[in-house]
Parts: C-alpha cells; structure tokens; sequence
C-alpha cells in the first residue's frame, strides 16, 4: 500500500497530493455527478473578492494550440454571499476546501482574508496575487517583491490557517518572489497561474477576447511550470504546490519530481471531468511500480547527476 | 439533471450535403433522461488542433434504440473531424448539458431555425407532438442545399421555409416571411435557434407582438458545466453562464 | 498586385515581411534543396559569438505539446570562421543575410558585430540578448535594462548598419527593455526568443535535456509571443519584428495586426521545409481577399474599439 | 545528395507482431537515389502529442515499383500512428537523409542488428549483394518474437540469430554469438545498427580485433537536416550532427 497523504503543514493535511485549481472546478458541486469529489486531495474553489464583482465582458474564451486563453476577470458574488449561501453547502465535503482569494487593494485581501477565517472548515486560503484578468491589483501584486510582500504581510496578521500564496509566471525571476513571501510567513507557494497571452482572429482583424489580452493555461504552458517549479522548491523551504497544464498522472508525477509535495490540475478539468481521480490512482500505479511507499518521495526526486 | 460521460459508438454518418452531416450515436445501456435544447460537449480525438470539447445540439433521442443524433455543421477542425467519423467510431460525450426549451402554455407554437440552429428544434417538434401540440417550422437558409432533411420535420408538423437567394419558399430572410408578418399570426409561443442577428429580429418582432420568444445561444465554452464562467452573457440579472442558466433563454431576459 | 516590400529602415529592405529565424535555418544551404531562397525577406542565420562554441552535451532537444525545447547553447565556429568560410558561400543570396549576434561579454558582442560590419552583403545583424541556453550572457542580458542597454551602447558605436535587438520573453515587463533598447540606437527590435522551459522523464527521473533548462519554442508560445508583440509595438516607435509559434499564413497575419512590421519563421521550418514560401503566399493571397494594397497596412491594423 | 519532401501513399501495412510493422509506401514519380543507412524524416498527420517529424530509416527500395519500405517499432503515438496506417492513405517524408553505409574495401562484410536496428540493413545487404559482396548478418532480439521478417534476410545472406531468452539461435546478446568470438572471425568489416550498448560492445570487439566498424547511430532530431543542431554526437571533432555527418560513422571516431 502506497501511502498518498502529504502533510503541507499548518492545519492542511492532504489525503492524496492531488487538488483541482482555483477557477476550473467551480465549488465541486459541478463535478459531483461525474465522481465523489471526496477522493481528491483538495479543491482551490473560484476567485473570491470582498463584493460581488461582474468579471469581463464576453468574450471570454479563446482556444489556442494545446491550451487555452481566459479572461473571466474574477467573476464572483463575493465573500460574504460565498460565506452565507456557499460554505454551508460545500462544508461538508471530505476534502479540504481552500478559498482562493484576490482583491485590488491590499485592504480588500485582508477584509476577505479575515471573513473566511471565520469559516471552521477552510483549512487555507490561496491568496491570487497573480490573476492577468482584472485592471487593478491581481498580477500587479504578485509581480514585483514588495507589492507582493504587502499582501502577505497584511493578509498574515488577520489569517491563523495556511496561508499557500499563487505565484505568477509573468516575471524575471519568479525564485526572488517566492522568496519573499516565504519571508513574511506564507505557508506555501503554489505555481503557475496563467501565462499573459493574447489571440486574434485575422479575418475580422479582431482580438478574441474582450480584453485583449488574457491568461494562457494548459500543456502548452507545461514546459515553463515545470521550469519554474523546479527553480522556487530550489529557493524556498516551504511546500511547493505545482500546477500548469497537467493532463496525465506523469505530468503531475513530473512537477513533484521537479520539487513540488502536491499538484493542482485546472485546464484538463474541462477535457475530461474525471482526470483528477484518474491522475490520483496513476500516481498510486507509479508508485507501487517503482517501489515507492510513500508519494512524498517523489518531491524534488529529480536525478540530475 | 445528472450529468454522463460516455462513450458512444457511431452506427450511423449521414451526409446531407458538403457542409452538413448527421451522425447516429448509440449508447450501450439506457439512455438517459435528455431534454429538448439541451447539448452535449465532445470530446474531438485525432485533431491536432481542437484541444477543448465542442458543444453540439441534441438533435433527436431515440430511447428505445438508445440512440442520438447530432447535426453537425463542418466549419473548422473540430467539427470537420466529426464529419468525418465512420461506422463503429467512437465520440465521447458530457451530455446532458444546459436547461432546455420551456413547456408551451398554448397549442400554438412556432419553431424557427436558420443554419445549424435547426438542429435542437426536430427533437424539440417531436417531444411537443408527444404532448399533443403540433408545432409549425419557419427555416431560413442561404439557398436550398442550407435547408437540410426537410421531411423530418415535415414528419412533425407544418414546414416553412425561406432562402436568401430564393431558390426554395419565401425569398429572403426569416423575417421575410408571411409567417412573420403583423396581424394575427397564429401563434403565441416562439422557439428560435440559429445565427445571432436573426434570433434578434425575431425576438424583436415576437417583443412587439406580445408572443414570448425564447432563443437558444450558442457561446465559446470550455467546460460546458458551469465551473469555468467563460460562457457568460448579458442579462437582467448580469452575467449568467449560457451553459448552465441557457442555452435557452426567455428573450426579454437577455440584455440585447 | 498587392506590394509585399516593407522597409525597416536604416538599410533594410524586405522584398516581403518574411525572415526565417536564427538557430531554425541554418546558413540557408540546408534548405536550398526544397526551394529558392531568394524568395524569403530575410535569412537570420546561426547565433555567432567570438569564437568557436561547443554549445552544450547531448541531449539538446525535448519535443513539447505543440512545442519543442532546445538547449543547443550557440554551437558555431565563430565569427572569424563565418567570415572566411560561410560568408563568400553565401553572399550572394538575392536576399538579405543578417546575422545574429552572441556573446559572454559585451565585448565579444562587439568584436562580432565589428568584424561583421565588414561584411558587404550582411545589411544587418540581430543581437541576441535572449539566448537562455548560456551560462554566461545570453538571457542574462536580455532580462535588465541596464545590462541590455550596455550591449546596445557598445555595439551601436562600432557598427553602421541595421542593428535588430532580440528581445527575451523570460521577463516582468518586455516593453521597458524595448524602450530602452531603442534609446540605446537599436534600429528594430525583435520577439520573442525561447520561453526558458523544463521537462522530465518520469520513468528514469531524469531531465530530458543536458542542462535541465531549454528554450521552448513553437505554436505553444504563440499566443505570449502575439501579446509581446503588441505590447511592444505600442511602447517603441522602431519596427517590430514579431515571431513564435508561426505555422501558417494566419499566424504571420495575426502577428502584423498585433503590430509587427515583419515576422520570422523558427520551429516550423523542421516540420514544413516549405512552410516560409507558403506563408509568402497566403500574406499575399490574405492581401488580395481583403483588399489591401500594401502589406504595411496590416502591421497594427487589430480593431480594437 | 538532393533531398526532397514528397508524398508517399501507403500500399501496404504489414503487421509482423504486436510491436512491428512494415510499411510499403509508393511515389507517383521516379524515387530518386537513395543509399543505404539513409533516413526519411515522417510527418505524422492526426496524431495530437506529435509535433515534430519522426527519423525513420529506408528499409528496402525498390526503383521499379517506385517503392520504399520502413521498419516501424510503435514505441509512442508517433510510430503508433504509423503502425496504423492503411492501404490509400498519404506519408509525407522528407528523404533521403543522412549520409550511408561505405562501400567496403572487402567482401567479407558482418551486418550486426539488434530490435528496429535491423531496418537498415536490409537495404544495406542487398546493395551489397548487388555488388557481389554476399553479407552474413547477425540478428538479435528479446526471444522469437522480435526477431521479424527473417525470411526477407535470408534471400539476401546467411543468417545467424541471438535471443536473450534463447527461443531461437543462441541465447544470449549479439556479442556471445560464435561469430563474435576471438580467433578468425571470417570478415573483416562490420555494418552495425541498434540499441547503443549493443553497438558499443560490437565496435569494442572490433577494434580489439582490428575489424573496420561501422555504427549507425539514433538521435532526437528536429529537422534532419543539418539546421538545428539538436542532433549532435561526441566525436573526435568536436560535436557533430547525426542527421547529416551520420547516422553511419566510423566506430573510431565517436567518443565512446
Ligand atoms: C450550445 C451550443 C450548441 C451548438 N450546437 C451545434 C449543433 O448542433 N451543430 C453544429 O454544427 N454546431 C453547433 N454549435 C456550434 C459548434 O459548437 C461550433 O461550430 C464548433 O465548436 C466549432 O468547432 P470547430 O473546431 O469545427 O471550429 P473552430 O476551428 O473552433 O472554429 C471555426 C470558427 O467558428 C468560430 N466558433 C467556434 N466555436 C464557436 C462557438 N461555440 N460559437 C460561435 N463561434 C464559434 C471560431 O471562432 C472560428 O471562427 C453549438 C454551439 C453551442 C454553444
Ligand atoms: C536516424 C534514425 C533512424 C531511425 N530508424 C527507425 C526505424 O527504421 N524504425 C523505427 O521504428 N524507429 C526508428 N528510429 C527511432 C524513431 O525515430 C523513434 O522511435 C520515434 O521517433 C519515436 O516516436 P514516437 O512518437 O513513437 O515515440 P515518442 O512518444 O516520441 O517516444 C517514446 C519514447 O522513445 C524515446 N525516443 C523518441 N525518439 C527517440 C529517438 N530518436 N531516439 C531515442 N529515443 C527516442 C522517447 O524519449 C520516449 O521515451 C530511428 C531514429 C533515428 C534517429
Ligand atoms: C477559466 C479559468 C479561470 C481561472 N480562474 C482563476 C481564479 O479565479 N483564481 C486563480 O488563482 N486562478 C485561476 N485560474 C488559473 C488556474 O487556477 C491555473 O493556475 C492555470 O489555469 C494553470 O493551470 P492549468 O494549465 O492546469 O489550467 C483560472 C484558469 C482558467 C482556465
Ligand atoms: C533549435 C533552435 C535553435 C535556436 N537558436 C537560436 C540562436 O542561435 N539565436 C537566436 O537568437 N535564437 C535562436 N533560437 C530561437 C528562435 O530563433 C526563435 O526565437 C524561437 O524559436 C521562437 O520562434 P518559433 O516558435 O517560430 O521557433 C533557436 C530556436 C531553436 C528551436
Ligand atoms: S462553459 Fe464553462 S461555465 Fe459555461
Ligand atoms: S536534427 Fe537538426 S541538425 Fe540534426
């Protein structure tokens, strides 16, 4: 028996190390005709912010080759419709349920940091500072060391569970940045989220999405998660979570190789609604097949002799 | 309504014309409960191209034979790849998706279909028949080689049609049509799919007569379940998911 | 008859807006076979530093989804050797040869760029500030606009003709370095060059390239390559050169409404020998459907309102 | 050497076993020169994960039918998808690539081949015999199994075969063959293709025992031609490209 479990520390103990990411599963709830949702390791429920927001006009949406390109802009009701209508629905899930959480401004971090703090069955928070699809805030934080700095620090002070921080893949040097969050108490990093990407459509000689530019996810982003995973568990102590195109158990046995204890798997969602419990038993197949007991083993695993 | 995935085989690949094909799909157990406009998301393999699943209409259930049909217009890679699917193929599907055309209040209901937009309305025709009310078809297309398996319809109610370049019915657009022209028209329910600006004319048209119109848009999707919110359009109430509050919406509700 | 020439100033004439790109091309020589070069805008042939380069171990390549890493590290004889033995077999070409420039130090770069300014038939050179397969240099300066601004300096004041920036892609905010390139004298800039990329193998553990880093290339990158473009296009009022992932006519298109006064064509040489002649083609077939006289209509033409 | 990009239409799929098939693929033109230890660089239509071109030896030429033949070993969804092939369908390959197999100063000539190395050297063997050099090859495989079309060998020069598990000839590697072993071997050039411990063994052997030794080596390769430099090998000058200055070198002049 392989044993799956990852412990990522303060209070988010992990039954397998495969969570779905922020934005591509809804609240579970979408998923559950297709398979218990209480097998995964965690679910990142969508972007929340302190009021309802509307998100980007239509288009939304652009397919690119082996990916694609969003621009939903942080649709959402909010944290305390999410906190009223949503948390008693999906508290009850047997997984843990990580709030994923963005702002404008530092204050709008905080102010929802502290309302899900409130939430006895949110064991984290994945504090988004590096969403591509709002005008304020979002990337901006997450894209220089003291903007993103600020968040954590603020976002410490009011938040006692783990705080894992999503890192953007569109900087220099993403190890600097993960770094300083680690600095100022982040529990773990999480990368990448979407690649700053753009798609035009030659006849009407228009962009396809509303807002020009948007965040490009899939396997075509793979190479570079990957990259960047590998260069931040270098960097920093604390637990990496990777994420970036993931379709196949390999993949995901591929970004813990490279450093990461648990992985995220968004985009493939889409494709196939029952990846996520299909990569959690490929991982447990690889494991049995190399002998490894336990999947922790397999974090930073990489030979490169 | 609880969702699938599922394998089905292709038993049948009818070709209506360059554009146009119908694709039988059986399923090796029950078929679900499937309503009329309602969609499924396809999962294209063997396109190096189409990485997402594409949506495509219900176009006709056959329960008993555990068998859908669906109409599919080639435009790109992904749906020319479906057109080109043989015998013994397989396609996989996320089905049931999305809400689905209302039950009439009245017995006098108009269906109208421009393009591959005819497609949710035959099994749409054949569930109102069902429940004794016996729909007329208004189907608009470019020229008749656009107006495809016209006696299916015919099989279930009324069928009328337009074409731009008038070689088959009314010359012209949907709107074109007597059927559309003020006065007692006869109906008082309309159920609209096909391209955007003619669902909008007749919509408007429905508005100013007092029949209710309701439409059924298409949108880009991804996940076709509501998790992704890609596929949002504008209403009443903001932006609401076409996949999961539509794709059949009540015209009025619809900022347009 | 649609008019393909554009003029990128500072003596660079294209017959039509399409270059194939540095690493992807050879000398030309290699594709001579398949068809008559001279029909390309421009050659951009191999990196060429100082001296002769070994470039990096055995294995260099890793194919991607949609994509292809590469780690060939500058492998050349170096500048004197091109000189001698390269040049005279391939000045002639009717079409224009512009070389691309390497190097560790600012002062290779410009004793390249000095001895290639002897060449009569190289109308210009394009300074690869952007190669992340080198331990020293390369990326490194591509990635700050100090240190990309000292490479620029240098070389501008030994070198009279059209001096074409690449730009690297592996940073927070690639419209300042353009900006400051082009402060510097550079006459164009050119983008993007690889995205730094990973990839393993699960089975052996092992990184499938020798420096455990690549450049990733191909359709993959297209949709970042098209929103640097754009952003680039708008920051700098020197032509942009636009390139990634271009397989087809479409992509050459999107890329000029992006903002690009030329494209150049890389990876999708391996695939289609013939790909460049059919993007020629399908400009001018794109051209004529739409009614556009002059092929310099399209560079910026996206619809935005 | 020319090199042209041509489309091929498949005549023939032969599937030898679980794991091999031959390929017969035939040009509406004259085929021009190819020698043997060249390659052809396959693109693989449809087949979404394979982006680059597959290097895939010529494993027989026949200039009448205007015929080539390749080896195909389905390790990943390349060569899958090539294994799937079928009669009518189109290849399109870059060809021929690479330089060859020398012309030897001897006709006493061994062909060593292991798994899908063997592909080569059934061209090679049979220009030789044209040539009135008649080769001895010597074959080896996991068991029975993957030791394929012998029969074709056999047309062409004796045949002496190695199994691991000793289901056929003798058990054991290529180098514990009889042929291999010290004392006069009876050939005085060796022609040598497959997995690289088998080739390194089999050139050690042969220099030790002053045999000229001819490798044909395996690589990732872009382009095939000479442009991208992925494909470089060790050798005395320095890196050099497999695609063009090999796959065939001399075993002395790789840094083994
Ligand atoms: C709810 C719903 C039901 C549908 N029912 C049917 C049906 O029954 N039969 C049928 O043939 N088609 C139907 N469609 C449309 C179908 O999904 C698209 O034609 C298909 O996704 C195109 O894929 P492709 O790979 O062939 O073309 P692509 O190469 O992806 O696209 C070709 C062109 O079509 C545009 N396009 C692609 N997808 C859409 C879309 N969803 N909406 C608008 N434009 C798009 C692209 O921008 C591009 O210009 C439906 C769409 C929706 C949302
Ligand atoms: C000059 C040359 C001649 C060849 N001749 C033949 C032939 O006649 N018949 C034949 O069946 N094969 C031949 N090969 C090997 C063939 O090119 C590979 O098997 C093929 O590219 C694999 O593609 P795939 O998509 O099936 O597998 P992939 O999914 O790409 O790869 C499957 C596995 O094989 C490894 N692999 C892929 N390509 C290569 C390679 N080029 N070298 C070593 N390992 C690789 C991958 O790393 C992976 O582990 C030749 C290769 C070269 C360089
Ligand atoms: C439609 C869509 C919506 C997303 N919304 C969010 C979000 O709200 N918050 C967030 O941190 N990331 C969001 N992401 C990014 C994903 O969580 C993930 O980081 C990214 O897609 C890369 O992973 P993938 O390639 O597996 O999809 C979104 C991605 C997509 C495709
Ligand atoms: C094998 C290979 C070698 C390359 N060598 C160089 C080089 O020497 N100098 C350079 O500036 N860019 C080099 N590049 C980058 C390309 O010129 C180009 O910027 C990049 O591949 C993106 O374009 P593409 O997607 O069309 O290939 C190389 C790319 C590849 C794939
Ligand atoms: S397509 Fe994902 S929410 Fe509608
Ligand atoms: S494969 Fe490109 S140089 Fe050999």
């Amino acid at each position: 028996m392989v044993d799956l479990t990852v412990d990522l520390k303060n209070g988010l103990k992990l039954k397998n190390p495969v969570m779905t990411a922020s934005g591509t599963f809804g609240y579970g709830e979408e998923y559950e005709d297709f398979f218990d949702i209480s097998r995964l390791g965690g679910i990142i429920v969508k972007g929340t912010t302190g009021s309802h927001r509307e998100g980007n006009p239509y288009p939304r949406m652009a397919e690119t080759p082996h990916g694609m390109l969003n621009a939903v802009g942080l649709q959402n009701k909010g944290v305390d419709y999410f906190a009223r209508e949503i948390y008693p629905r999906i508290k009850d899930y047997n997984t843990n349920l990580l709030v994923n959480v963005s702002g404008s401004t530092v204050e709008e971090y905080e102010d929802v940091a502290r309302k899900i703090n409130e939430l006895e069955n949110i064991p984290g928070i994945e504090l988004n500072i590096s969403c591509p699809n709002v005008k304020e805030g979002g990337m901006a934080f997450g894209t220089s060391c003291p903007s993103a700095v600020s968040v954590i620090n603020a976002v410490r002070k009011v938040y006692d569970n783990h705080i894992m921080v999503k890192l953007s893949p569109n900087v220099t040097n993403v190890a600097e940045i993960a770094s300083a969050v680690e600095g100022e108490g982040a529990d773990s990093v999480s990368l990448i989220n979407t690649l700053l990407g753009m798609a035009i459509d030659a006849e009407s000689r228009r962009p396809l999405l509303s807002t020009i530019t948007g965040g490009l996810s899939g396997p075509a982003v793979k190479p570079v998660a990957l990259r960047m995973v590998w260069q931040v568990s270098q960097a920093v102590k604390i637990p990496v979570v990777g994420l970036g195109g993931i379709m196949t158990a390999t993949d995901a046995i591929e970004f813990m190789l490279a450093g990461a204890s648990a992985v995220q798997i968004g985009t493939a969602n889409f494709i196939d609604p029952l990846v996520s419990v299909k990569v959690i038993k490929g991982i447990e197949d690889y494991c049995e097949r190399h002998s490894v007991n336990s999947v922790t083993e397999l974090t930073g695993g990489m030979i490169t002799d | 309504m609880k969702k699938y995935i599922d394998d089905f085989t292709v038993v049948e690949n009818r070709r209506l014309n360059d554009e146009y094909v119908i694709l039988t799909l059986q399923l090796d157990r029950e078929l679900p409960e499937i309503l009329p406009g309602q969609f499924a998301e396809v999962r294209v393999d063997n396109a190096p191209n189409t990485f997402l699943r594409r949506p495509i209409s219900i176009h006709d259930v056959n329960l008993k034979k555990r068998q859908i049909k669906l109409l599919v217009q080639e435009i790109g890679e992904g749906t020319r790849t479906m057109g080109s699917l043989q015998k013994g193929d397989k396609l996989n599907l996320v089905y049931p998706l999305g809400n689905s055309f209302s039950d009439p209040d009245t017995k006098e209901v108009l269906l109208v279909g421009g393009g591959c937009g005819v497609a949710p309305l035959l099994y749409l025709g054949r569930k109102l028949k069902e429940n004794g009310i016996t729909p007329k078809f208004l189907l608009g297309a470019r020229d008749r080689d656009g107006l495809i398996s016209l006696d299916e319809y015919e099989k279930v109610g009324e069928v009328n049609v337009t074409t731009e370049d008038g070689s088959l019915g009314t010359k012209g657009f949907v709107i074109h049509h007597p059927l559309m022209r003020t006065g007692n028209p006869g109906y008082d329910h309309i159920f609209t799919c096909g391209p955007e600006p003619m669902m909008k004319v007749v919509a408007k048209y429905a508005e100013k007569h007092g029949i209710k119109c309701e439409v059924s848009l298409e949108n880009r999707m991804a996940c076709g379940i509501g998790a992704c919110l890609c596929c949002v359009t504008d209403t009443k109430d903001g932006h609401v998911c076409t996949c999961t509050d539509g794709p059949v919406f009540d015209s009025t509700y619809l900022k347009w």
